[in-house]
């Protein structure tokens, strides 16, 4: 972490909003439809790094607070009847009270013993989704029904399923949880947070109550990835129980590690990397896996710190 | 049925279940223990086990005893050579970075289930037992099978144990758990050490699952069950403890047994696996483990 | 005038080894306090009681009048106990600059809450142990003498009113030596210290007290002359010392 | 074992495979290289493209393939025969890995990228209702082959029909009847714990005890569970009948572990041939199933009174007397729900006609025709029987066969009628806005 230059740091974010921003007129619509769910995922993936990245936590349960947001929104809509602004928020208000209550408890651990843990306690998240079926459908899933997903400002009314506003509604969380982010990990709570990676003993006798600021984090984090479950469930129009299997704590990780762990942008850069290699690829063989697989093998040789880590190593260490 | 008869099927069902993952999860404690590497595709090399178990058996033909002695040898000697190449290939290079091998034994998973789905197929293929004999008791009829499998799994952990305990091999692995520096500055090759380690650590899980295979059948996706209860099992045993790894292996799967006799399936799943959750939350660092290093 | 920090039957067991034995103890504010004794006296293990590191398994502490026996090592920190660690612990791959803001932007938190002030505080800490001019290094690649300092850097930033120092003369040149001894008296102008040392020279020259542990008591206390004197202290060193 | 050189054929299989693909190939043409699309052509000479999303890989690639070939067969034969509207057909294939997530992404993929006119084949229940809002979003028409009660309900949108395969809410209310009159009367349910299993735990209770019969316990397994033994207790012991549907990598297990617990000495079992789709009934482990009954879609073995039309459609797909593929008897079919892919392919040529459909500017159109049908007479198009179809609730419902393991075949027993898997619909498609 470099303390020097702020202003090219936050030139870099702005730059790559006004980029994914000006791609929304350029796209061809295919591609312009998947940066959008690109960018919902990558905020899954920035809230895992938050944790991952920063503070060195390796969760195999973030699929819960992914499916805390896409539940909590999706049931409001669903079952409640809420608005969208009402829905966002009750994802919101589900992943603060999972990731609190997961984090009092799973923080008494560390290191291995954190990783299965989280895991264990999505596991339990994931089969109390099958065992409620009649409220959350179970592993089918539900729709949230098309008429319900239209965001009401006033007058106006922006419907979420029109590609242009779903691309430009996920361009917005995508870019607010960027700059929080940003501003977080640059701030002294960004530092401490850092220090507690690299040494918590040493850090608690610097004065600083490491639980507590490690419950933040784990909340922080929570918060944005339910930012980003309920962003799923409002703009795509499904919540299902996949969502909250092992399969998508695994991602989020894997997206971090190659984008760059402890980079803002290496989530962008993992997911887009992701996704891009399984789309190419299925396009030509049905064993588009065995491909994928090795890309990955490729890429941790090649770049063992992910894609933005090993630039920031070699060439740009001012990178944030 | 009774109470009785209920619960001592329940515990023979159990114990079947942790003979098996005693098996896997030791592999995976090993390759842990040792080399520090969380091994996210040791649930495709007990796949691998199983699916060549299946190719085995159904090459030779004649008496399925034949077969299936066949695969108990030859698949888990496949299953580690193919570990040996992937440690060589990468992980040393990786120079088992904790993060980077994550990454690449996930690249792992994907190309071995891959190659499994393209050269084995989606299908569930069943594998004979090496001899049917349905025992018979006064209450419900139980595979005799399923017993053999009990005793050839102790066999095998006591004979892990001896081979860890009693001999130069052992020595050697355990010398380069407790500190891999010192050891390669006292002339131990840690280098092969974790080669064969790796190896060995995939033939326990292809060995586990030839076990299994004529009770449940090779599939293509069946590696990922054993992998997060292995992991469950080698954290709450301590790492690299044998005794607690195979006392935690019969913990989860007895109370997985016992626990489906009072609930509905899916909440007695949910409570054994909170209960298993909340043991390691108020007892971090394993039952047998000491202190966390 | 009322002691800064007491200790009252002060205990602490490790298995069945007693390594802290019921140690009644008291600092007095501005002292420069020494605490000598052979390996495994329990030294460390006493300030680490003091600091909050470990939990003692009987007896009480008191920092200026209030028990602090049940609080977590953090709060004793922010209230004034600073610890520095014997075996080397600065964040290796942080800069130098990062490790002591990371104290100085603590003690700022109640004061003024601009970067500058946390800079100031930052530079000042730097310049009393002379590292100013490797601020922007990797604190990872600094000298081991330096990282020694910088340690006390880590702990000055914590504007402390009780520094504990774990021997922090360990593998020093002799000429770094001399300027710590510099050092520590500055320190001592506006804080209480407390240090375990081996170097008896180093002890002689900056203690105002010693105090000699061994095999987890106190063996004897008073100035440098009284213990040098001592005969007790003297077999404990060159008789049953191992 | 009967074959010796099983593990040989593999490579065989992977053959077959590849042939049968050769032929969608031939079809899909620069289809299948991705993003390749032929704007330039005349219309009218343009082939109709169909995007199907496939389980190549995931939990349902066993169904995928089967449903690949058969769409295959029934995409040459409509070609052969002039195509749909003159227009030849193309199919271009995707992989939605049978995850909900990536079938969204895929519908959205035909819709943008392929441009193709519908999307169509999808069989697993969530990838369907997570699929569902991208089709409905993108206006496009989406054919499933599922058996899900989920199209019926009319949960999902205008644009998502089952034309080609009963409901499972039907298949079971006609299956009630007979269970009661010829099995037992007290029955237990062993069923996955998920949704498939909740149509079935929820259906058949009030259907059985409209006909005098009872369930008596209800045994819902989790979906990850690999082992069953421990559940039996669970069954009562004054069980007429064991009504089972598991599904998953984990069935034969589930029969074999019925069989050690039972012996012979068990009682009537009924179960859903889902479970034992793409198994050889004779696999080791299942002849604890001798002399009992499942439910078909289609029948897997040939019968003695096959129509002319279901010979020349097995002919066509290329599975022998046996259900499994011509040349390599071990690779059995998923006979029981793969002629959905063939009649629903039908059904979207009848309506495509109708509507004299040009191009996706005509989806709209399409939609209303499909809507208007009512019913499909059997014949070389919906081989598997006739079937009348709601277009309220764009679900069709058709006959469904009993069948007996008997001699290591299964003989259909009892064939139910249309009338039988009626039931009351619940709202209407068509007064959604298109």
């Amino acid at each position: 972490m470099s303390e020097a230059s702020p202003a090219k740091a936050y030139a870099l974010h702005l730059g790559v909003i006004t980029l994914l921003f000006v791609l929304s007129f350029l796209l061809p619509d295919y591609y312009h439809g998947l940066l959008a769910r690109i960018m919902v995922l990558a905020v899954f993936a920035m809230g895992y790094n938050m944790l991952f990245g920063y503070v060195g936590l390796l969760s195999l349960g973030h699929a819960m607070f992914f499916a805390a947001g896409l539940y909590g929104a999706g049931l409001a809509v669903i079952q409640l009847g809420w608005s969208v602004p009402a829905a966002f928020a009750a994802g919101l208000g589900c992943g603060v009270v999972v990731s609190l209550v997961i984090g009092l408890l799973a923080l008494r651990t560390t290191g291995v013993a954190f990783m299965i843990v989280t895991m264990m306690f999505a596991q339990v998240f994931y089969l109390l989704i099958l065992y409620f079926a009649t409220w959350t459908g179970g592993d089918q899933g539900m729709v949230v029904p098309q008429p319900a997903r239209v965001l009401s400002l006033g007058a106006t009314s922006l419907e979420l399923t029109n590609p242009t506003v779903r691309y430009m509604t996920a361009l917005g969380l995508f870019s607010i949880v960027l700059l929080v982010t940003l501003a977080i990990v640059r701030s002294r709570y960004g530092r401490v947070l850092v220090a507690i990676r690299e040494n918590e003993e040493r850090t608690k006798m610097l004065g600083y109550d490491t639980f507590s600021n490690k419950l933040a984090a784990v909340v922080i984090s929570g918060i944005i990835c339910a930012a980003s479950g309920a962003a799923y469930a409002l703009l795509f129009g499904y919540v299902g129980s996949s969502f909250a299997s092992v399969q998508y704590s695994i991602l989020p990780l894997l997206w971090v590690l190659l984008g760059g762990a402890a980079t803002t942008l290496g989530p962008l850069i993992g997911t887009l990397f992701m996704y891009y290699v399984i789309d190419i690829t299925s396009g030509y063989t049905s064993a588009y896996l065995l491909i994928v697989g090795i890309a990955l093998i490729l890429l941790v040789l090649f770049f063992p710190k992910g894609i933005l880590g090993s630039i920031r190593q070699r060439w740009l260490g001012w990178l944030p | 049925m009774h109470f009785g008869p209920h619960l001592l099927l329940a515990a023979l069902e159990g114990l079947v279940t942790s003979a098996v993952l005693a098996l896997t999860a030791l592999g995976l404690s090993l390759v842990f223990g040792v080399m520090r590497v969380v091994n996210v595709a040791h649930g495709e090399f007990f796949m691998l086990g199983a699916v060549l178990a299946w190719a085995i058996t159904t090459a030779i033909g004649g008496h399925p005893a034949l077969g299936f002695l066949a695969a108990l040898v030859i698949a888990p000697l496949i299953v580690g050579a193919i570990a040996l190449v992937a440690e060589r290939l990468v992980l040393r290079r990786l120079n088992y970075n904790p993060e980077a091998t994550i990454v690449a034994t996930i690249g792992m998973l994907y190309i071995i289930q891959q190659l499994a789905l393209t050269f084995y197929g989606p299908e569930a293929r069943p594998v004979e037992p090496p001899f049917n004999y349905r025992i018979l008791l006064p209450w419900f009829g139980y595979s005799g099978y399923k017993l053999s499998v009990i005793a050839a799994s102790a066999l095998l952990l006591t004979a892990t144990w001896l081979v860890l305990t009693r001999t130069r091999i052992g020595l050697v692995m355990r010398a380069t758990q407790y500190d891999s520096e010192t050891a390669q500055a006292f002339g131990i090759p840690v280098g092969r050490v974790y080669g064969g380690v790796f190896a060995l650590g995939a033939m326990l899980a292809a060995i586990a699952a030839v076990l299994i295979v004529p009770i449940s059948q090779a599939h293509y996706l069946m590696g990922q069950d054993p992998l997060l209860l292995s992991f469950i099992v080698v954290i709450i045993g301590g790492l690299g403890s044998l005794r607690g790894t195979v006392v935690a292996a019969v913990l989860i799967g007895l109370s997985d047994g016992i626990i489906s006799m009072f609930f509905s399936p899916t909440l007695a799943k949910i409570i054994a696996t909170l209960l298993v959750a909340m043991v390691l939350v108020f007892r971090p660092q394993g039952l047998f483990g000491t202190t966390p290093r | 005038m009322m002691p800064l920090l007491t200790t009252k039957g002060l205990s602490r067991d490790f298995g069945g080894l007693r390594a802290v034995d019921n140690v009644d103890f008291a600092l007095m504010p501005g002292e420069i306090r020494a605490v000598i004794g052979p390996n495994g006296a329990g030294k460390t293990t006493f300030v680490s009681l003091v600091s909050g590191r470990i939990q003692p398994s009987a007896g009480m502490i008191v920092f200026d009048g209030t028990d602090i026996t049940n609080l977590p090592a953090y709060v004793r920190v922010r209230q004034g106990i600073a610890y520095t660690f014997q075996i080397t612990s600065v964040y290796a791959n942080l800069s130098v600059y990062a490790n002591v803001a990371l104290p100085a932007q603590l003690t700022q938190r109640h004061g003024s809450h601009s970067k500058s002030a946390i800079q100031a505080a930052v530079m000042t800490a730097l310049e009393r142990t002379g590292l100013a001019d490797r601020a922007h290094m990797p604190a990872g690649q600094l000298s081991y003498g330096h990282q020694r300092l910088l340690e006390v850097a880590m702990g000055l930033a914590l504007k402390p009113r009780l520094l504990i120092l774990d021997e922090p003369t360990q593998g020093l040149a002799d000429s770094e030596i001399d300027n710590f001894i510099t050092l520590v008296r500055e320190i001592a102008k506006n804080a209480t210290v407390l240090l375990i040392e081996h170097n008896m020279p180093v002890v002689m020259q900056l203690a105002d007290r010693i105090t000699v542990f061994n095999a987890g008591r106190i063996l004897a206390e008073g100035t440098p002359e009284a213990i040098r004197d001592n005969a007790a202290v003297q077999e404990a060193y060159l008789g049953t010392a191992p | 074992m009967a074959d010796k050189n099983g593990f040989f054929d593999l490579s065989k299989t992977a053959l077959t495979r590849r042939t049968a693909l050769k032929g969608l190939a031939a079809g899909a043409g620069l289809g299948l290289a991705p993003g390749f699309v032929r704007y330039s052509q005349a219309q009218s000479s343009a082939p109709i493209k169909i995007g199907f999303q496939s389980h190549r890989t995931g939990i349902g690639a066993a169904y995928g393939r089967w449903y690949e070939k058969t769409t295959a067969a029934a995409v040459k034969a409509i070609n052969a025969a002039g195509g749909i509207n003159g227009r030849q057909v193309e199919v271009i294939i995707e992989d939605d890995g049978t995850d909900p997530g990536r079938g969204a992404e895929v519908v959205g993929k035909f819709a943008t990228q392929h441009k193709t006119d519908i999307v169509f084949g999808t069989l697993f229940s969530h990838v369907v209702i997570g699929s569902a809002p991208a089709a409905g979003e993108n206006k496009m028409p989406y054919f499933v082959v599922s058996e899900g009660h989920h199209v019926a309900s009319t949960k999902l949108n205008r644009y998502v029909f089952q034309p080609g395969i009963t409901d499972v809410k039907s298949q079971i209310q006609s299956m009630a009847p007979w269970i009661a009159a010829n099995a037992g009367k007290k029955v237990t349910q062993i069923f996955p714990d998920f949704a498939f299993g909740y149509d079935h735990r929820d259906y058949l209770p009030p259907a059985l005890k409209a006909q005098g019969g009872e369930v008596i316990a209800q045994i819902a397994i989790p979906p990850t569970e690999s082992s069953f033994t421990k559940y039996f207790p669970q069954i009562p012991a004054e069980t007429e009948v064991i009504y089972h549907v598991m599904v998953g990598p984990a069935v034969l297990t589930f029969v074999k572990e019925l069989g050690e617990f039972y012996g012979s000495n068990r009682p009537q079992l009924f179960g859903f041939i889902d479970s034992l789709e793409a198994t050889d009934i004779n696999s080791p482990g299942l002849e604890f199933l001798d002399g009992s009954h499942f439910w078909e879609g289609s029948p897997r073995y040939a019968q003695a009174d096959d129509s002319e039309a279901q010979k020349a459609y097995r002919t066509a797909v290329g599975i022998d007397d046996n259900g499994a593929a011509v040349g390599d008897p071990k690779d059995v079919s998923t006979a029981a729900h793969m002629f959905g892919c063939w009649e629903t392919l039908y059904v979207v040529k009848k309506a495509m006609e109708d509507a004299g459909y040009k191009g996706p500017e005509d989806r709209a159109k399409l939609v209303e025709a499909t809507e208007a049908l009512t019913a499909f007479a059997e014949g070389p198009e919906h081989p598997q029987g006739p079937k009348t179809f709601n277009g309220k609730i764009h679900q069709c419902f058709g006959i469904q066969n009993i069948s007996k393991v008997e001699g290591g075949k299964l003989k259909v027993v009892h064939k139910t009628k249309i009338e039988d898997g009626l039931y009351e619909a619940k709202g209407d498609y068509t007064t959604q806005a298109l």
